[in-house]
């Protein structure tokens, strides 16, 4: 069991309802913390239109999570 | 360099500081909310990011421009918050010795810049509803 | 619409008469005074045109531009007379429901008027020569 | 032979020393008009860089002349 910070963005964080909790999860990935939350959330976004990132660092849905990483879930980004 | 702001930009300002006596060539562009998108009239756009990773995929981009399209200026700002009708969202600047650099360094910074930034928006439509935009699912969740 | 004028070209003016509800992207070009051609140190750039078929055929670009690259608003001001370092000589802007069609107007038509119109170019060098640019053997001529 | 006024432009200008002059020439087209110019004021630009109008319309060197025709001769443009 890992304990991480997840951070939501724009449409996640409407979903969450918060925009950040800590979680203790059995993951080893990003996408494992994805699924995870699509699921406490309701959210059906695919993840292949997300983004994540680890620590402010963008990264891959198979990217490993360690203890204590935080995790940022953005959505579909959308600038300009 | 690129730059979030909550404020307006002020893209004369912007072009101003481009100024380079070697310079021949400018190109500009500008992204202004427009009043419809997808048969939505649109009323407000809201956008949101998270500035610190937006800035650093900023910077990368515009070094990626760089290494492409030798130039000699390029500066980007994006804004966020509550736009209405007609405000500026986004303005992209590149300065070079010639005009194609300058055409397709801006344009590469604008195309990569709209699908890589942690930037996100939501349409506010004139029957009240709201959508945030490139969100498939949640298209239909928003517009409930 | 295309305009030749002796005055200082004010781009924030110009892109400001852009403006419309209906524009998501804006691609301005400027084309400024440079310090350097072809290995010479240019001091000032003087421009000639014959303005009625500059006019004429600025007119007949811009409408093949809308013609090619459907967009709301496009727009042109070329400058003559002596011109210092870092001047506007030329400014193209177009404002478009999205950006590509901008962009690609905006390209068409600098690449067009840069080859059509009846504008020519006489670089004052910091040697005291001068030269009309783009003619092969006046350069001889004119270096003397 | 016709009557017609050459307006020269930009280093055609320099060359001539005027900006019009009415010449009465043994001519049928723009190309004629041209090389007539030419030998007669020292250039040697090559018509293919170069342009011409018949009263304030583009024209080709192939272009026929008449009588009373207002000839432009324009050197390679530089717009931009």
């Amino acid at each position: 069991m890992k304990t991480i910070t997840v951070r939501y963005f724009a449409m996640f964080r409407e979903h969450a309802g918060v925009d950040e909790e800590s979680l203790t999860l059995d993951v080893s990935t990003a996408g494992d913390v994805f699924e995870h939350t699509k699921s406490r959330h309701g959210s059906s976004e695919p993840s292949g239109h997300c983004k994540v990132a680890i620590n402010d660092e963008m990264a891959d849905w198979s990217s490993p999570i360690a203890d204590g990483d935080t995790v940022l879930l953005f959505p579909p980004v959308a600038g300009g | 360099m690129i730059r979030m702001t909550t404020n307006p930009i002020d893209p004369d300002a912007l072009r101003r500081e481009m100024f380079d006596p070697a310079a021949g060539g400018y190109c500009a562009f500008e992204g202004w909310v427009r009043n419809e998108n997808e048969g939505h009239t649109v009323r407000q756009l809201e956008y949101e990011a998270y500035d610190p990773l937006a800035i650093t995929e900023g910077e990368l981009i515009l070094a990626e421009a760089a290494d492409r399209f030798p130039h000699l200026q390029a500066h980007c700002v994006h804004r966020t918050g509550l736009l209405e009708i007609g405000d500026c969202a986004v303005w992209v600047g590149v300065a070079s010795a010639h005009r194609d650099e300058a055409f397709r360094a801006c344009r590469y910074i604008i195309d990569q810049l709209k699908h890589r930034l942690p930037i996100w928006k939501k349409e506010h439509y004139s029957d009240g509803n709201s959508g945030w935009v490139n969100c498939e699912r949640c298209a239909e969740h928003a517009h409930g």
